[in-house]
């Protein structure tokens, strides 16, 4: 008997942001009959899908105790490299070669160029020892600064249709981009509870030592993990671009903070460890059903920052007051 | 078979190992012994992977080997239980002993079936009666320890180092495990054993290995040796052992416990202590003893106000009631806490001796003008450094480098700076070698007869007798047991000590 | 809702590139201000510079169903997008002070012209440099269009003298505070300038409050773009020479105006209405006031 | 003698940020005779005095293992309050009633602000355990939108000369503003090395068990630690409104990134109990001075960027690799 309890407390636990989820919905649907709707409902979800995509990154790297705070540049500088490429091939001038870029190349490298950059920042980390805050802090400065480079400051427009596929269309009556993230989201799971290296990347952020003493090599697990988070940053950055036909300079500013938010609120500790992408999800979805519901309820955007600075506290609050004594 | 050939290790500056050459006898179980710091630990993790950064060699089956990691040295046969448990809080018992060692399905995935499985066999062995999915944090240290030794031993090693597996286990649990060792060594492994409770030795060894200050001193057969050759092997010198209490006259009470109870955290009606009530008298050592999850812990932890909101009963202190809301008040009413986990609760690491020493006594014994004054900072260090006969370079020593049972001294000196009214010690010697602890003992005892309360918590009887005036037996959160130690035996402690559902 | 009348009054959103800036802040108050004179629900969306979270705003207003947007788009080419998703959903929309690049995608594009409006501020540049000299050129935000229409602008003029050189290119985020800063490292390097031409008012004054400390504002000529208040108030001290005065008001309420007109059936509309940016100097700074004429 | 070894090795380990700094001036002043100047050597310390200010607080919360990611907000909302009361009072409508301000009065105001957020944040963090990034993010929010409601979004301009003062006046031929970042450096340095507090500090972020089980009253040191923090980001906003003789509502955005590579350069490890005011105030310069560089040399503002995160980068791996073996 003792153990039901025991487990029906548990699971009450794990519904804790469901059940905060559900009240904050219940509260928006009752002041605004726009909120109930079939088309909202798919207005949300394609609207969170690009922070899905990153915070499930972000996700295996809190849960390694680790942080990425370049997320928002590594989507800006991918989605540009692949609208460049795509746009306008790249030319050699000195070898006097030009390379085209067929709309797959275009996407491969932009994928490539975000895994490139989480690569970079994985051996900083694990190779120079570098502080997770400050390596990425510094990808987060250099990434923007190659984004600029690359662009010369001027958006990467008119791509078309084939492109804007990605980001705009439907496909079996769900948008593509609700496709993409849900596919993101299943292959992480799987990633995280049913592989080896999902099963390091909590050992790692549980107990970091002793991980290492079960012969575990911490620092490949850790390569890997900020790599995958690069290229799901340049996911995000694709949606991103083919949303707007438009890949801009400045995409991505402050996604690092919106991302890391839905971690928490999904209950992932930033000590590591503990949480899964189950409740990152959850996180994302009451951040995105908040943005949207101040929209709907016509709140002034002076009061929205603050009235959503307060549902993240509280959101935070309920969680520890529910699960504090386990 | 393994032989470590003259391994020097050094520490940035103080040198760990010094040529340390000794040699493991396949099939036997080797101890090794050595006082807190003679580099025993350092040795089994260079002989285990851990640690790769050294001089001299290792020579496994007459091949000079050099583990890079834990990994190689797992795959020659080596397997190490560290003295430091290593386990993931978060993940359940059937993670831990699969980690790094991961069963996989065709496809790749994690064979959890499987993993479960085995995992069961492994703790039926260990008589570990625990669903294997629990996560590890939910354990006691003890059966923590058993889930390291499971792990260990699903390597199925031809070597299994054991670095102190005893420190923390009931004695049943420690019959289980010798009955373990016996049969790996049927089955011709070979083990390492490394424990600074001799008797265990006696029992278990087949050879001995001592090192003293990082340097080999001797090997050979336990059998024939005594008690007294060992430790002075170990030490280098003779070893006061205390001399039995004088008895107190009737002193006043300096704290007494009416009615104690303590909920668990999430069930409302069941009680993790019930129903305690005890005194303790000024001058006194009043020994509590109980087997692991007793509840001891808990009582200390609950006298010391860190349970507000669970516990029920009366507090006196000198007579006058206390209803201490946080550790803040406690020591502000004149109560000390030396806890059990030295490393998690006890020190700050990257602080130094004697800013450990003042950390608890700042506001009364350094401030001056509302500033820290370094003069007396380091007076007072030096106080209790020499008092307490604390063994480090100096006291701007960080206390990281100091061992263990120097920093148990720092601690206590920690307390003494407050002029406690009582001390409460929880386990104090845990993990500290013989020559230390009986330093530690003979404070006590000094410190009781400067007329301090003293309440000491511990799992090993021999202590008890050696500085308690009075016993309690705790049982299952229930006071089984109140006598004066010079009337108790060994065997009335223990039989009060065992829950009921056991002994029927 | 109301009961009394047989229809719910209609609802017109105002999305805005950012509210980060007080600029935008004026032109989406002066648009929800016309637009609730003219009957209307309003609510501003605020983009924060983002062309993404500008595309959730479209989504949530054409979910929400309001009636027209009065539109202030964060990107030329990206923008786009949303305009044509708009008018799919039959939502008309109205384009203030930056346009779209899309000839037939908005009803109609109330512009402001950044371009030309430095240009005829560069002329006046030139005169008053006398054809020669030193100058620095703040920029805006490296990764926004408006930056780079009007450095172009600028230097479609400048660039033909020889005689003015420009000795350092900054960004300073259209930021006061960066402004300053950065000028003042760059007065270390090249003490004797005669002149800061900035992307933006606030820039301006933060130019200026550097000049003034280190003793050099009456030898240095400062030029902004916006017609921010304090900078009117600059130009009258002569603290500043000269900015290119926007009309966010009136762009503002024409858009508003538009807007009602066309729910109430008018469908024909100039594509492209251009406000003309006026430089504003000290010669007839007495006709303007912060951000636009006197009243 | 081994022990002459060590602290030879420990001095050299913390003169390392210094070894940093001077590098990154002589290669500056090789390239520019501009840099070794007093007029310039005036300019760089009036430009970093504010995020002196700043990550003087931030040090003190890092080191007990904290961090704030509010400053930046704090600092704009303190800076506008100030200057909207000093410039045109309160007036409460509702009771006929209107409150003038002093400069001085102002000035307090937007203090006691500061140190209010400050102390809420502190009180999120202790009270209600809200993890301290999740606490400060949620800040960050909030005071932002509560300056735009207070500003109504316009900045709030022409305080005048006495104002003006504080972050363009000179006293005794030094900067006022390098005179206030002085006197909070040193009141700092003093409270964390000669004060009850300041060694709870380190404690606390060296081992927070052992703290509490020693009878140090843990939250409360916490929420003083904050609001110091919040007071500090005050000061730091002052300056900013008197330098501008205008309170901008978007001030501060980004400071809390610059503010802890400040501390991280600065040596202070962001796990707590490891690090000095007098190293962030170094690594502070060493910003400065790559800022000021940067300027100087006329570096293109594409490549800016990438510079700056580079040379963060470069300083932190120097640092580590010379002090790995301590
Ligand atoms: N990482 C380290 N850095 C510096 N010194 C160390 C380190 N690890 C161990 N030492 C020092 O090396 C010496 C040997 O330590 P070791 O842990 O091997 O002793 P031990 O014999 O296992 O002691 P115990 O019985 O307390 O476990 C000690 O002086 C210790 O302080
Ligand atoms: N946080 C907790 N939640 C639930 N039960 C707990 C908790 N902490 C301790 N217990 C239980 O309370 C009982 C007493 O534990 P305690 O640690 O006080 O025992 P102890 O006698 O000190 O043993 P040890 O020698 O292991 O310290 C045990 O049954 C333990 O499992
Ligand atoms: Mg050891
Ligand atoms: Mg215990």
């Amino acid at each position: 008997m003792q153990t039901t309890i025991d487990s029906q407390k548990k699971l009450l636990s794990k519904l804790q942001p469901l059940i905060a989820l559900f009240v904050l919905c219940m509260v928006i649907g009752l002041l605004s009959d726009k909120f109930f709707t079939v088309s909202n409902f798919w207005n949300v979800l394609r609207q969170i899908s690009v922070n899905i995509c990153i915070s499930t990154g972000m996700t295996l790297v809190v849960l390694m105790a680790g942080i990425d705070l370049s997320v928002g540049s590594v989507l800006a500088l991918s989605g540009a490299v692949t609208a460049g490429l795509y746009k306008s091939g790249i030319e050699f001038p000195t070898q006097n070669l030009f390379v085209g870029f067929t709309l797959l190349g275009g996407i491969l490298a932009g994928i490539v160029v975000g895994g490139l950059l989480g690569f970079f920042n994985g051996v900083a980390i694990t190779r120079f020892k570098v502080p997770p805050f400050v390596a990425t802090l510094a990808m987060l400065t250099v990434a923007r600064g190659l984004t600029m480079l690359w662009t010369q400051g001027f958006p990467i427009s008119g791509l078309g249709k084939d492109f804007a596929f990605l980001g705009t269309g439907w496909f079996l009556g769900v948008p593509v981009p609700v496709w993409i993230s849900a596919l993101v989201v299943v292959l992480a799971i799987l990633l995280s509870n049913k592989t080896k290296i999902g099963r390091y990347i909590y050992a790692i952020g549980g107990n970091e030592n002793a991980a290492r003493l079960s012969g575990i090599n911490i620092n490949r697990v850790k390569v890997i993990v900020y790599t995958l988070a690069g290229v799901l940053a340049a996911v995000g950055g694709l949606m991103v671009t083919s949303r707007l036909d438009s890949a801009q300079p400045n995409a991505g500013t402050g996604y690092e903070l919106d991302s890391i938010a839905a971690v928490v609120i999904g209950g992932t500790s930033l000590s590591g460890g503990k949480g899964s992408i189950g409740g990152t999800v959850l996180g994302a979805i009451i951040i995105g059903v908040l943005n949207n519901g101040l929209v709907l309820l016509n709140v002034s955007p002076f009061w929205q920052q603050v009235v959503k600075g307060l549902v993240i506290l509280i959101a935070v609050v309920i969680d520890k007051a529910n699960t504090k004594n386990h | 078979m393994l032989v470590a050939d003259n391994i020097t290790k050094k520490f940035s500056g103080v040198t760990a190992l010094d040529r340390v050459c000794l040699e493991l006898h396949e099939g036997k179980v080797n101890a090794i012994l050595g006082e807190n710091g003679a580099g025993k630990s350092t040795l089994m993790k260079i002989l285990s992977g851990v640690d790769n950064d050294y001089e001299g060699q290792i020579v496994w089956h007459a091949k000079p080997t050099r583990f890079q990691n834990t990994k190689e040295a797992q795959q020659a046969g080596i397997a190490i239980i560290h003295q430091e448990l290593n386990l993931i809080p978060y993940l359940s018992i059937t993670e831990n002993i699969f980690l790094g060692q991961e069963i996989l399905t065709k496809w790749g995935t994690l064979h959890k079936r499987r993993m479960r499985d085995q995992a069961t066999v492994l703790l039926q062995k260990l008589r570990l009666d625990i669903d294997p999915a629990t996560p590890v944090q939910e354990l006691k240290v003890g059966q923590q320890q058993l889930v390291e030794i499971a792990k260990a031993l699903l390597l199925e090693p031809k070597v299994i180092i054991m670095d102190e597996p005893t420190s923390a286990i009931t004695d049943q649990e420690v019959e289980t495990l010798f009955g373990i060792i016996e049969e790996l060594r049927a089955d011709n492994k070979t083990i390492v054993y490394i424990s600074h409770k001799l008797d265990e030795l006696f029992r278990i060894a087949d050879r001995y290995i001592v090192l003293r200050d990082g340097k080999s001193i001797e090997s050979g057969n336990i059998q024939g040796m005594t008690h007294d050759q060992l430790i002075q092997k170990m030490v280098g010198r003779e070893i006061f052992i205390p001399p039995p209490k004088i008895i107190l006259n009737n002193q006043e009470n300096v704290l007494e416990i009416n009615g104690l109870s303590l909920k668990k955290p999430n069930h409302k009606e069941s009680f993790i202590l019930s129903d305690i009530s005890f005194h303790l008298k000024k001058g006194e050592v009043l020994g509590i003893f109980g087997l692991m999850g007793a509840g001891r812990t808990e009582l200390l932890e609950t006298i010391f106000g860190l349970h507000p909101t669970r516990a029920t009963g009366q507090m006196y202190l000198n007579g006058e009631a206390l209803h201490l809301k946080s550790s803040v008040e406690a020591v502000r009413a004149g109560l000390a806490l030396v806890p059990e986990d030295r490393k998690r609760d006890g020190i700050v690491p990257g602080m130094t001796v004697s800013q450990n020493i003042s950390l608890a006594s700042l506001g009364e014994q350094v401030e001056k003008n509302g500033f820290l004054s370094n003069q007396a900072e380091s007076q007072l260090a030096e106080k209790y450094i020499q008092e307490l006969g604390v063994k480090t370079s100096s006291s701007q020593q960080l206390i990281k480098n100091l061992s263990g049972g120097n920093q148990q001294k720092v601690i206590l000196g920690k307390w003494l700076a407050t002029h406690p009214k009582v001390l409460l010690l929880d386990e104090p010697t845990r993990g500290i070698d013989i020559h230390a602890k009986s330093e530690i003992y003979k404070l006590i005892l000094k410190l009781a007869a400067s007329g301090l309360g003293i309440i000491m918590v511990s799992s090993e009887l021999p202590e008890i007798f050696a500085v308690s005036d009075r016993v309690l037996v705790l049982a299952e959160g229930k006071l089984t047991l109140e006598m004066l130690t010079q009337n108790a035996t060994e065997d009335i402690l223990l039989k009060a000590a065992i829950p009921k559902v056991l002994q029927n | 809702s109301n009961k009394n009348t047989s229809e719910t009054p209609k609802k017109m959103a105002i999305v805005i590139s950012t509210l980060n800036n007080p600029w935008f802040v004026f032109l989406a108050d002066n648009a929800a201000a016309k637009a609730k004179e003219l009957g209307y629900e309003t609510k501003i969306f605020d983009s924060q510079n983002n062309t993404a979270l500008e595309s959730d705003h479209f989504e949530n207003a054409l979910v929400s169903g309001y009636n027209a947007i009065l539109f202030n788009p964060t990107d030329a080419e990206g923008s786009v997008v949303n305009v044509q998703k708009a008018k799919a959903a039959g939502v008309p929309v109205f384009c203030m002070d930056r346009e779209v690049n899309s000839a037939d995608a908005a009803t109609s594009q109330i512009l402001s012209d950044s371009y030309s409006g430095c240009v005829s501020l560069a002329k006046y540049f030139v005169k008053q440099m006398k054809k020669k000299g030193n100058y620095v050129e703040l920029l805006g935000l490296v990764g926004d269009n408006n930056t780079w229409a009007r450095s172009q602008g600028f230097h479609s003029v400048v660039d033909n003298y020889a005689g003015l050189k420009m000795v350092a290119q900054q960004s300073a985020d259209f930021d006061r505070n960066k402004a300053m800063d950065v000028l003042e490292s760059i007065m270390q390097a090249h003490p004797n300038i005669d002149a800061v031409f900035c992307g933006n008012d606030a820039m301006a004054m933060g130019a200026y409050q550097a000049l003034a400390a280190a003793g050099k504002a009456d030898k240095v000529k400062v030029f902004g773009f916006d017609g921010a208040a304090d900078v009117i108030d600059a130009i009258k001290d002569g603290k500043i020479a000269a900015t290119g005065m926007q009309f966010p008001k009136v762009m503002a309420q024409t858009a508003a105006i538009y807007a009602d007109q066309y729910l109430k059936g008018k469908k024909d509309f100039p594509q492209k209405l251009p406000v003309a940016v006026e430089l504003v100097t000290k010669e007839n700074i007495e006709d303007y006031a912060a951000f636009g004429k006197k009243e």
